[in-house]
């Protein structure tokens, strides 16, 4: 198991992969917000808990087809499959090495990018606290979407469309518990609620992703 | 002697050797002289008061961050054109160091808008466009970063540099029709009428000088790394090629 | 490589023959193979052979335990096999040493010298994967076998772009293997020059060649009583 | 040139690919972003022209992979290359096939997203007219982008972050033509160099791509 | 396939011989092979052998177009030149007609039975080419070559998954190519059987076998005077 979480992680930092780019990518995201939606400070710091959270979880989406699909194309998932690796386990470390890589950078990076949309003062431990508690169950529902979809090639967007309804409830309690905090609100409830879906999936889906291989393995 | 003949490695390695060494120096005083000059021997803005003096740091830099971008669209294009290796390399080079100036120039002048205008960060389009060029930055370098063969990641990386850089003049104009901001005029162009008092505007000078002399250092350093790196590569495969 | 015999590891598991009976493999929904019956003893190899398209490649997986049997028995399970297609599983970024390191942890130990040495990559171990040419990737990809200490190899085409002594070099790999009671089941169109082995030729078994209702089997929907759907 | 161009639409339409996915993906982003940032009328239809057209800049990125990248994989980029076909004409053809499946199906369905973010009425027309005139820009920069990234393995992350800058000026003068419509202010400033910018695109950079692919075959 | 030769297409450009002048090669910077010389007249094949690693695949990109020699001459252009390399640019949603019209089409005309029949591929024209075998996936490759009415045909290790049979068409095509005038440069670990033949082995040409400068001429930076680096 520790082998495999070591040759992820290795993979992601020798291909210029996984660590840069989500956050690069959840940078760019942030910064073209206002030049989409123009620069008024007022409008951006209203939607700024909002945005951070939206662009976090597709900075996510965008390297979850790297879990799974590398290792499809060349076969060596099929021998994973037939090492004496439970499945489940696989899942569980691909799930790990995918946080590790994205969510983490992701969640540490996101008070940063805060000041840039005006993010109210109060609101930054809550944007991190948040993240740091949903970041897990995104990457886990994105190991599960991308279990679902490894024998599709070129399986991104697809994969997004499946992925994407399963993130709702971890956004809204998400970002709830953000935009609670950026105005100084009661944020106990939606807390609550987000580590729970975060522990629940992180407990289950590693088996419903270990089940959707074993399919698409055949 | 044409000047190209800088471009071989050796004569390169040989010359920046010999003027490594005067250059940090030089580099040392100015800016010794510069910042101690501009933060301890200059009077407070009565506006501004003595964040004024952030200024040392923030114009240099941020001149330094543009040039940079420059230096690597000539050298960019000296490598496309006459394929000289150092050539590619001193782009590679000055990437990292501009993007550190461009940095710098962000957080001093985050800094400096927090007294000033009372927010860290503001979408302003002369700020803006730093961050976009910042941007340039990291991508440009990422993709160094992600190809192995040296010769085929320079020609993309050269290619980049040039279209980039017409997009990023352009994000310039975009940004000044979207939002007309807060930030200070150029007030260094050498006609303006209200240039800033010659008392702020010496020790500025030498601390621009300063860091012109800090960048070509740096640069040279790294080239001279890079080189010294594919050199080492070049014998690794020789030694590989006459073992196997 | 001298003595390659001395030099390879013990199985993890104790070796036994390998039967298979009645078997019938399906892809992508159509029969491909049916009533195939086959017994190999410890110590010796089946060669695959047969036609391009006639099933060789379906029959591997399904003894991998990479798909299900459409019908008929496999024994021992999947976790006595070690399978080595044509995809080699081959990371391009890490170094030949590393790629076989990591399969050889996920196998539970850590000894790759026996696999360097089977296939001729100690010179090449500081190598990342993506600079070597098509023979040598090839060697990496069958190297991982010796690390498996799975006592039956399964094996698609290995000899795909080997040069002769590469060739050799894997006759000698298995012949090694099946002195120390290993089994191998080899598909393959050239001729490998292996002691104690038997030649299989699928083409008999083919779903095609058979008639009635053998060819149908893996169709819950082609039975022959048309008129039950009308 | 037509053999590629129909061959290419007929492979996204196999895949089940291009045409459905991106749109799919924009509808979910256009979606989620209520679930962001609140579900406060006022806000959302202030900032609804900036959200479709970054909605759709999205999702026109994501599938940009698409354009050589499973050509470079299974060889049919080198046989192009060798082929009588100009390398420019490949690139500039590749563009269209992929306006045709994600540029032009999101200028159709933007406008009947934008009911979902309660867009002003008079903005429907701008935003369909500045999306119809600038996501060409956005197919052909991006093509620029599969072309300098195709020989990097899921280059995608890699590619967003060269992108996305160059996306800036198409970005900023579409949402500005979008917004100023639905605000009913004037919008030919903003349309002019808009249109400009997509024209010059058009003409100029598959050059710049052919190159690199050119060099990227090497 | 009874007459081939009479169902091929004429060429779109005429056979001239194939010059290969002092020709070196290197690959990701490193130099593989130098000083190659070889001569090839219309009719005639050129084999292609050497162990694995030395050069062959190097050598035939580099005679497609697709990478500049490092040093020394080739003629004719890329544009006599036809390519058939490991990967076959087949898509796998496609039909093996369809796959087949597409390429017929990039190089302008509409005319695929010719290279249907040469590899017996007209049973499987409505096939999609995701459900075919290895075999039948290469036949599908090579048949691609017929299309592109080049004179030179350039094959790396053609015979790849293919069957005693279709190796044998495989020649069948490649002779009657050469029938017609034209030429093929083969790089292959096997015996084809192809009559007009010439071998040329890589090994000699290798760039390690070369002293001095020659085996250096693609790295800037790995001249002699070390003392300037430091
Ligand atoms: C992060 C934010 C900022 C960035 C990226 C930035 C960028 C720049 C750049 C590029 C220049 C050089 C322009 C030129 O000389 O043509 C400059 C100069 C200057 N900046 Fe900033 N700036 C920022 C924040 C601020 C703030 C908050 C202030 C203070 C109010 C400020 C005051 C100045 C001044 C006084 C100059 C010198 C102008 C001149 O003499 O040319 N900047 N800045
Ligand atoms: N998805 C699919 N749907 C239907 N038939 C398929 C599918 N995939 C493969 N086949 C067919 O199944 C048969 C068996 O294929 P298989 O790859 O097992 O053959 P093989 O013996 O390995 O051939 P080769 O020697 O060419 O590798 C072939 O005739 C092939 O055309
Ligand atoms: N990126 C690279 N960097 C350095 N060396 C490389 C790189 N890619 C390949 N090589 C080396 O170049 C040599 C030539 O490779 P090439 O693929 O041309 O050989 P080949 O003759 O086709 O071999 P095979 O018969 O195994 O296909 C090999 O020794 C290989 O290890
Ligand atoms: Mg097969
Ligand atoms: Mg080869």
């Amino acid at each position: 198991m520790i082998a495999l979480l070591a040759r992820d992680l290795r993979l992601s930092i020798r291909a210029g992969g996984g660590f840069g780019l989500a956050l690069a990518f959840f940078l760019i995201v942030v910064t073209l917000t206002p030049f989409a939606v123009g620069p008024n400070t007022a409008t951006l710091s209203l939607i700024a808990p909002g945005i951070l959270w939206l662009g976090a979880l597709l900075a996510c989406l965008l390297s979850l087809d790297r879990i799974f699909a590398l290792d499809w194309e060349d076969g060596a998932l099929d021998l994973v499959a037939t090492s004496p690796l439970p499945l489940e386990g696989a899942a569980a470390i691909k799930a790990a090495a995918h946080w590790l890589t994205t969510g983490l950078p992701l969640t540490l990076a996101a008070p940063a990018l805060g000041v840039l949309l005006n993010l109210p003062p109060q609101g930054f431990v809550w944007l991190a606290l948040s993240l740091a508690l949903g970041t897990p169950a995104l990457s886990v529902i994105g190991t599960f979407g991308a279990a679902l979809t490894v024998g599709v090639k070129r399986g991104g967007l697809l994969m997004s469309l499946i992925v994407l309804p399963l993130y709702v409830p971890t956004l809204i309690f998400g970002a709830e518990v953000a935009r609670r905090g950026a105005e100084a609100q009661a944020t106990a409830t939606p807390l609550a609620a987000l580590a729970a879906i975060s522990l629940a999936c992180v407990a289950l889906l590693p088996f419903a992703a270990a089940a959707a291989l074993r399919v698409n393995l055949r | 002697m044409s000047i190209w003949e800088y471009a071989n490695p050796t004569k390169f390695m040989r010359v920046t050797g010999v003027a490594l060494p005067w250059l940090w120096a030089l580099t040392a005083v100015c800016l010794t002289v510069g910042l101690t000059w501009g933060f301890f021997f200059t009077p407070d803005d009565f506006r501004q008061g003595s964040t004024v003096k952030i200024i040392y740091l923030h114009v240099p830099s941020a001149l330094m961050g543009i040039n940079a971008w420059l230096m690597m669209l000539a050298t960019s294009l000296i490598w496309l054109i006459r394929r000289h290796h150092v050539s590619a390399l001193a782009a590679k080079a000055a990437a990292p160091v501009g993007a550190t100036f461009t940095l710098i120039a962000l957080a001093t002048g985050a800094l400096w808008g927090q007294p000033m205008w009372g927010t860290w960060w503001e979408w302003d389009p002369r700020l803006t466009s730093f961050l976009v060029l910042f941007l340039f930055y990291l991508g440009y370098m990422a993709l160094w970063a992600a190809i192995e063969d040296p010769d085929t990641a320079a020609d993309l990386t050269s290619v980049l540099c040039l279209v980039g850089s017409v997009f990023a003049v352009l994000s310039r104009y975009a940004l000044v029709f979207w939002n007309q901001g807060l930030h200070q005029g150029a007030s260094l162009s050498l006609d303006a009428e209200e240039n800033v008092a010659d008392v702020f505007w010496y020790p500025l000078l030498v601390c621009i000088a300063g860091f012109v002399l800090l960048f070509v250092a740096l640069v040279f350093l790294r080239t001279r790394t890079e080189i010294r790196a594919r050199r080492i590569k070049a014998l690794e495969t020789r030694a590989r090629i006459s073992a196997a | 490589m001298s003595d390659p015999d001395a030099a390879q590891p013990p199985f993890d598991i104790v070796p036994e023959p390998l039967c298979i009976a009645g078997l019938a493999v399906a892809r992508g929904g159509v029969p491909v193979l049916a009533g195939l019956e086959a017994e190999v003893a410890p110590g010796e190899a089946l060669i695959l052979r047969g036609p391009n398209g006639s099933g060789k490649t379906t029959l591997l997986r399904t003894l991998a335990g990479l798909q299900p049997p459409a019908d008929g028995i496999v024994a021992p399970g999947a976790d006595a096999m070690a399978y080595a297609s044509h995809a080699d599983g081959i990371k391009a970024t890490l170094t030949v040493q590393e790629n076989l390191r990591f399969w050889a942890r996920i196998h539970g130990h850590a000894e790759i010298a026996p696999a360097l040495a089977a296939f001729d990559l100690a010179a090449l171990a500081d190598r990342p994967a993506a600079a070597l040419s098509a023979g040598q990737k090839r060697r990496l990809g069958l190297a991982r076998m010796v690390l498996t200490r799975r006592p039956v190899w399964l094996f698609d085409e290995p000899t795909v772009s080997l040069d002769r002594d590469a060739v050799a070099r894997f006759a000698t790999a298995v012949t090694a293997h099946l002195r120390r009671g290993g089994l191998a089941v080899i598909a393959t169109h050239i001729d490998l020059g292996l002691p104690h082995a038997r030649t299989l030729d699928v083409t008999p078994f083919r779903a095609t060649a058979l008639p009635g209702k053998a060819a149908h089997a893996a169709d819950a929907f082609g039975d022959d009583d048309g008129s039950a759907y009308l």
